[in-house]
């Protein structure tokens, strides 16, 4: 673990293969020169086994769900089941082209369907694009169907967003994609929109004002349906970021308490894996007045005579039109679809069900040392002023002894967990999201890490930020590297590229 | 399976720690009224093995291309996938990891992207990459905001032998902003050179051409990115990765952004994805790029170490000002190309692009000695063929499909004046016998 | 590709090092008369992509059971094995060590084994198990071997009922050593324990009897156990393991030593192995155990480690002296069972054992029902019946072959007085679906 | 990685599941009271979580030779390529009951055929049986085989195999277990057999030599023609360990230095993985004299009119009979296919020479500290006197200094590679075998590592009786545990075995 491991480069031997190809089984041709690279490819050459070799050390340097808790706070790193990885692998969806007849694809599209129909019921709203690749670009996708909708109806000054200052950083950059400005609005001390504050900027130039609920603090915004009055009522959508759908599902549907369209992560809620960054997949579901204005192509079930069968729509006239290429982010979808199956409507409400008694069962063995400003007061249990299926702790006290957020997050490093989101949606705070797939030990063992570092800090602030003692580095220089960027690797300069940007 | 640990005991205990006499307690904030009674509607849960009955029943519902054999391109190829490939990107230790965000945990990964980055370099002959976009179309479309964004100009000249999926995603992303979405005609199936000079102007923010374009075509594009220059734009390419093989790479034609999909290093077709978006620029951009970069840095210790970096330009930092909205990308594939490529290596790469090539041209030759003809027979290609038929497409498709084949894609919807033509792709892993197979077909008068 | 790293230039370069002119002057030790000259007359390497089309090739001329549905049974049967087992058994950690001979390097197989051994203990109600060995008949033998070591008795008794592999295979191990082989006779499907009791004497080493027997009829375990203990004699059982879930285990009937095939723990069928023998017995006779085993102790610093134990039973140690031969075991295949065993815990492994039962007596019930009928129709069974067919039993799985189903197992050739009989196992995967359609195809006429 | 991972049993939780099973679509029966199991069972309960997490940290704790170097001499510790995991999957051969007919099964009879061809070519040798399960079970089939001979030839009498002092010790055991005496013959200086003592021992009752060629020191063995003479002289058979075929595919042929019958193990020479201590494959092949006894069932071809096609031979009226049940290990026989096909004729001859390559270059890098008993004269190179794929290394003044062949060992493990095999068969050796598929790289980074300690060895000797450091435990108490032996974990006594043997 604490070696270093070289890069792939630097491990690279002239003339080495990993791999072998077939000799051509027909004439062999030479490309015409002026089309052809005159440069030497400077990829790695390399040994299968060498290969092998690095990928695995590089996936033993790699913090994971699979290797342990991974409380990422609006990430909601649950367990990635291993079914689901069978069926994305299976050669009917893995080998299939994008572009084959409809007569060849029914098993692709009938699952798309039957997903589209799930995430319709679960949202409570009444279609469902599976086209975006992830929440961001769902938000996008969204706000471009928003965009179309006051075209449409000749209302093209609605180019406003109204969005929380708690609002994740995906919510403004999507509309700016849009063209569409941006205005803060503000959030009460209790976490919750300040709906004075939201009354004062609605007005005939607002598209649609965008929220998260449970909001980025995780809280419930018991507001939303007041909320979603005032914003109906003023001519705007009420969107829905879903990020935290983890804590509704079948308790709760955003159609019924008066949203207009959101996006889903099925990276986040539906168990698909993060895969160190991605894929993920963002479908967005809207109320029926935006559905003609949904991306294409949009899958359909055709009822026939022989049967029912599923086709792509791809003539819808008021359609905003595609948003990325083919058929959207396919065998990301089967695992969604794989998981809604394995857990069905009631495993669908215990999974968020747990999800908050996770968190809050966190929360309340914590809270004293690490107080959560979004909570109940001092002394009282967590059912007094419960969080969604994640909370936000602000250890004044711990970091008024010197200990920063970021070192807290170290020792946890160290203790074996990921530490949760830092420093957002607020400051100095961590936001902590356990999923409803761990085990109650484990959740122990975290409460327990994060207690004894608060003790450390009484005892032992320069321990706590020495810290990561196991891991292969510790404490970066990201200044420098934001300064000095080496973005690539370079033989000529041993190693460090010349590339550098001064 | 819902996948929760918690036994009801145990709920129960927690339940009581944090005071809630019922889980409703926990609920409380949440209207009674809006709190659901009833289960959602869908089909109850399935256990395991009924779930893997019901997901093979749909998988054999499709034609996959282990069933027939694919000539299907446009974008997405199929091609040969090591099986160390799949081993290695497939490993629980990365699938389960999310963006590396705390670096001491992440070197891994870090260290792959960074890897990924260069070697994106290598293939392309350009400065800097970035860690993945989410497919080639919004990789495009991303390349264009940035050119607008940079330049302050608003036209755009487009190829119209862009694919058709990227141009219709680029005008979506255009549709509300100050831009002007122009496209550039064909002449010969390739990007009329006439028209593009005539239209580049001092407001042109960049010229867009594909190649090998999506009639399989290789375009002059060092003429194009000279044009772009002559008027301060930018010149941006679309690339197929495994082209770059044998043909000239973005590099060397000064193109300015090259983007492209990622899908033939190693991607299956997976039905159209998850795929990988490459985009790679000059360095003096870097700081306009969109989406995560991995950097070399040293830690505490003076030991060389990785983090994300530069991220300044993201949303998560910028919001609205940010260079582009993407958060979640496509980590895991920019990781699965990373294995191919240097599984791979330049012999190996190159020898995929020569096969592709040698395939290519054996079964134009063998379509000619049949009496068919290539649309464009001066133009050079690839790995890609638009075959003019001398039947309708549709019944010639049908008795390919009756012959085992997935015979090629049909282009009339997207250029009406091609309806009588077949674009037919071929990797390395297409055999002489189905070689000579498809040829039989398509020659057949019925 | 024969996974050689070196390049021509290093492979140069190395010769040099070692002072050798070519590759001949390190062969020289081996006399040039009998150096080939010529390469082995085998065809010649294939690339990857061509070596998975040849392979993909055999696989696809084999009817397995994912294109019939199997009623196969005779010790190897058709179970759900979870997703989880094959991901976490096929890590590449585990596939590519060896037996942990440096404990401090293999801390994570040799716990993985001292688990195992504990799980084997749990579901046997025995005392000690030891790490694998082969095979169920292989496994069988080595008990039989220990029993004829430990007592220096001679003869071995062996229920007619015991799987006819096994038998066939004791008998090879016993043939040059002084034991006799005794088979004791089955009376209604079962041991007859009358002839039993009449063969057991002072002389006998062992009573050897299979529960569930070949012929799916479970034993009197505990009465055969009662005979032998009465001669100082060992009881030694093969068993199912997955019976275990419902059935009285080995621990309880008082059995010496318990062996099994372990394939229904989540290994697949894949044509008869690998497999996985499960040895274990009480603790008394630990020292006289074949196998490698695996104990806790503690490090220098006083934390817990495993490490291999008892090692002076084994050949490396003790040569011609050893309880067995045995070297390479069946290690991953243990690791698997135990991943099994972990995943379905005591109350999977319950409903499995329990879903088996209930699908073996449905069917029993539907092919009464048609007036066919079990060849022995009073004795309790677990998951197989033999069933009378009123037809010969070649042409029943000839029609059962038409409509999809692997019908089930000739026993003729084992049994001649049972020609007319057919062996149907059942396992949870069979849907009533599955086991309607195979009742009526048996109660054809024709 | 230091930190110790609970045992399965420690993080049991009553009720958890790891795995969901379908309901019964049949009727629920009751078994028979009397026949029903009354204990309740042991085994753990835990979620599908905790599952993955408890693997995947066990598999983090486990040397591999995906993670690094692996010179476990007489094991040959050779890539395990990924291919042949692939193959050995398809369902066309993991789904197989081993009981089907043969017209459902061409294909992987047809694979078992060709194989066996194969081998016999590689042997020069008749006939092969795949049939055993291992190489110990191997040399037990073909010593069966030997003695069922004998006996059909009336000379029941010879029942005693000779064997060198350097035999593995399966050798003796097999005997052991077939019955026959084991007479140890004697090695030479150089580590050849000592022919004179051969000659003395040679008599009518002797039924076979066993040797190893290259033998367990890693010398081809030039007697082996001599002996092979001497041996048909006296009427008995020529026995081949094949453990050391990595040292001679396409170089030399045992059959056709006088080899009767040997085993393979195909774990070692054909790449197929050994799974923590197995599964491998061990076949036997022998000459014509010997086929009519090899074990049923064999693989034959018939050639009809209709083409060729493959079927069980099961009445071979000499044959030993059944040596396991079923086929053979047929899993792991597809991976020996496998790489046999990947490798083709010249591959394998490139296989052996490269082992040998390889195993030359770190003896040369290393002999004058690391000095070799049956290596060239000093200050000669090695091409002088060369090692086969393997070699043998007393490192007496390293060892006279006070660091044990053990210390040794513990040290490398830090370095990050597995250590040689030791003190077999001699005492106080390293038996270091390469193999073929490593880079130079590491080649040169593991000797390297051989030359820091023995350096260290002459300045801090406390430092190389201190390791390993880096490791989750470290010096176990091995005396304890056989004097003790803890053998299963048990609930009762605290995580400590009742059971314990006093
Ligand atoms: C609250 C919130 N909104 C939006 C997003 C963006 O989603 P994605 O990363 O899938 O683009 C995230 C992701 O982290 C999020 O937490
Ligand atoms: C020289 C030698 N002979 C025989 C064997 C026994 O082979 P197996 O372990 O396959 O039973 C070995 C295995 O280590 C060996 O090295």
């Amino acid at each position: 673990m604490t070696q270093n491991e070289p890069l792939v480069f630097e491990i690279s031997t002239p003339g080495a293969r990993a791999v072998d190809l077939p000799h051509s089984d027909v004439p062999v041709v030479e490309i015409d020169s002026n089309l052809a690279s005159v440069a030497i490819s400077e990829l790695p050459e390399i040994g299968q086994l060498d290969l092998v070799r690095h990928y695995t050390h590089l996936s033993h340097r790699n913090f994971s769900v699979d290797d342990n808790f991974y409380p990422l706070g609006s990430c909601t790193m649950k367990y990635n089941p291993k079914v689901n990885e069978w069926a994305a692998a299976l050669p009917g969806f893995a080998n299939l082209h994008p572009l084959q007849d409809e007569s060849d694809i029914q098993g692709a599209l009938g699952l798309l369907y039957h997903l589209r129909v799930f995430l319709q019921e679960i949202a409570g709203l009444d279609e469902v694009s599976l086209q975006p690749c992830a929440g961001a670009h769902g938000e996008w996708t969204a706000l471009k169907v928003i965009r179309a909708y006051f075209k449409d109806h000749h209302q093209s000054k609605r180019r406003i967003v109204l969005a929380p200052d708690t609002a994740h950083g995906t919510n403004p950059a999507s509309c700016a994609m849009c063209g569409a400005g941006v205005v803060t609005i503000k959030s009460q001390s209790d976490g919750l929109t300040d709906l004075d504050d939201l009354q004062s900027h609605l007005n005939d130039e607002i598209a649609a004002v965008m929220v998260t609920n449970p909001n980025t603090v995780g809280k419930f915004d018991s507001h939303m349906i007041k909320m979603a009055d005032m914003v109906h009522q003023a001519g705007a959508f009420l969107y829905l970021d879903g990020a935290n759908m983890n804590a509704i599902l079948g308790i709760a549907r955003p159609g019924d308490f008066g949203v207009d369209v959101m996006h889903y992560n099925t990276h986040k809620t539906f168990s698909t894996p993060h895969g160190c960054g991605g894929p993920g997949a963002g479908p967005i579901a809207v109320r029926k007045e935006l559905a003609p204005y949904l991306p294409v192509p949009q899958v359909i079930r055709i009822d026939g005579k022989a049967g029912e069968r599923y086709a792509w729509d791809e003539r819808r006239s008021k359609s905003i039109g595609k948003v990325r290429s083919f058929n959207g982010q396919f065998n990301v979808l089967v695992r969604a679809y794989t998981y809604i199956r394995a857990c069905g409507p009631e495993g669908l409400r215990n999974v968020s069900e747990c999800a908050i008694l996770a968190a809050n069962y966190i929360a309340q063995r914590i809270k004293d040392v690490y107080p959560l400003p979004y909570g109940p007061k001092d002394g009282q249990p967590m059912a007094t002023n419960p969080c969604a299926h994640e909370f936000i702790a602000v250890p004044r006290a711990i970091i008024d002894r010197g200990v920063s957020i970021m070192d807290i997050a170290k020792n946890l490093i160290d203790r074996g967990f990921h530490p949760p989101t830092v420093h957002w949606p607020v400051h100095d705070c961590l936001m902590i999201e356990p999923t409803e797939t761990e085990s109650k030990a484990t959740l122990d063992a975290f409460a327990d890490s994060l207690l004894e570092i608060a003790a450390l800090s009484q005892t032992n602030v320069p321990l706590l930020k020495e810290a990561p003692f196991k891991q292969p580095v510790r404490r970066l220089d990201e200044v420098g590297a934001a300064r000095k960027p080496v973005l690539t690797w370079s033989a000529r300069s041993g190693g460090v590229s010349e590339k550098v940007l001064a | 399976m819902d996948y929760v640990q918690f036994t009801s005991q145990q709920r129960d205990e927690m339940l009581k720690v944090v005071g809630a006499s019922s889980m409703d307690d926990l609920l409380a904030p949440i209207p009674t009224d809006y709190r659901l009674t009833e289960p959602l509607k869908m089909p109850p849960a399935l256990d395991e093995m009924s779930l893997r009955a019901d997901l093979s029943a749909l998988a054999a519902k499709n034609m996959s291309s282990d069933r027939k054999v694919c000539f299907l391109g446009g974008g997405v190829y199929d091609h040969f996938i090591p099986t160390v490939v799949d081993h290695l990107a497939m490993k629980g230790e990365f699938l389960t990891a999310y963006t590396p965000y705390q670096a001491e945990a992440s070197q891994g990964s870090l260290q792959a992207f960074f890897e990924f980055q260069t070697m994106v370099c290598q293939l392309t002959g350009m400065e800097v990459s970035n860690a993945s976009l989410y497919e080639g179309a919004t990789a495009l479309a991303e390349a264009v905001m940035m050119a607008l964004g940079m330049s302050g100009k608003r036209r755009v000249l487009v190829s119209a032998g862009v694919h058709p999926h990227y141009r219709q995603v680029l005008k979506t992303y255009l549709s509300d902003l100050p831009a002007e979405y122009v496209e550039l005609p064909l002449k010969e199936g390739v990007t009329d050179m006439l028209a593009t000079e005539g239209e580049a102007d001092a407001d042109t923010a960049a010229i867009v051409v594909q190649s090998p374009n999506f009639l399989g075509l290789i375009e002059r594009v060092d003429t194009l990115a000279k044009f772009a220059h002559a008027n301060e734009s930018l010149c941006i390419q679309s690339f197929n990765p495994v082209s770059l093989g044998l043909l000239k790479h973005p590099g060397e034609m000064d193109v300015d952004i090259a983007t492209a999909e990622g899908q033939p290093l190693g991607i299956p077709m997976q039905f159209g994805g998850p795929f990988l978006g490459l985009f790679a620029t000059k360095l003096k951009h870097v700081r306009k790029m969109p989406g995560r970069l991995v950097g070399q840095t040293v830690d505490i210790d003076s030991k060389r170490a990785f983090c994300l970096t530069l991220q300044t330009r993201e949303q998560h930092i910028r919001r609205e000002k940010a260079t582009s909205n993407v958060c979640t990308n496509q980590g895991l594939l920019a990781l699965r190309a990373s294995v191919y490529l240097a599984a791979m290596g330049p012999k190996g790469l190159r020898e995929v692009a020569q096969l592709c090539f040698n395939k290519a041209t054996y079964l134009a030759r063998q379509l000619r000695s049949t009496g068919l003809s290539l649309r464009f027979e001066h133009q050079p290609f690839f790995n890609e063929l638009l075959v003019k038929l001398n039947r309708p497409v549709d019944q010639a498709l049908q008795s390919a499909s009756d012959a085992g084949l997935l015979g090629g894609l049909r282009v009339g919807s997207y250029y009406p004046e091609l309806a009588d033509c077949l674009l037919i792709a071929v990797t390395e892993k297409r055999t002489k016998v189905e070689l000579d197979l498809l040829v039989k077909v398509l020659a057949a008068k019925s």
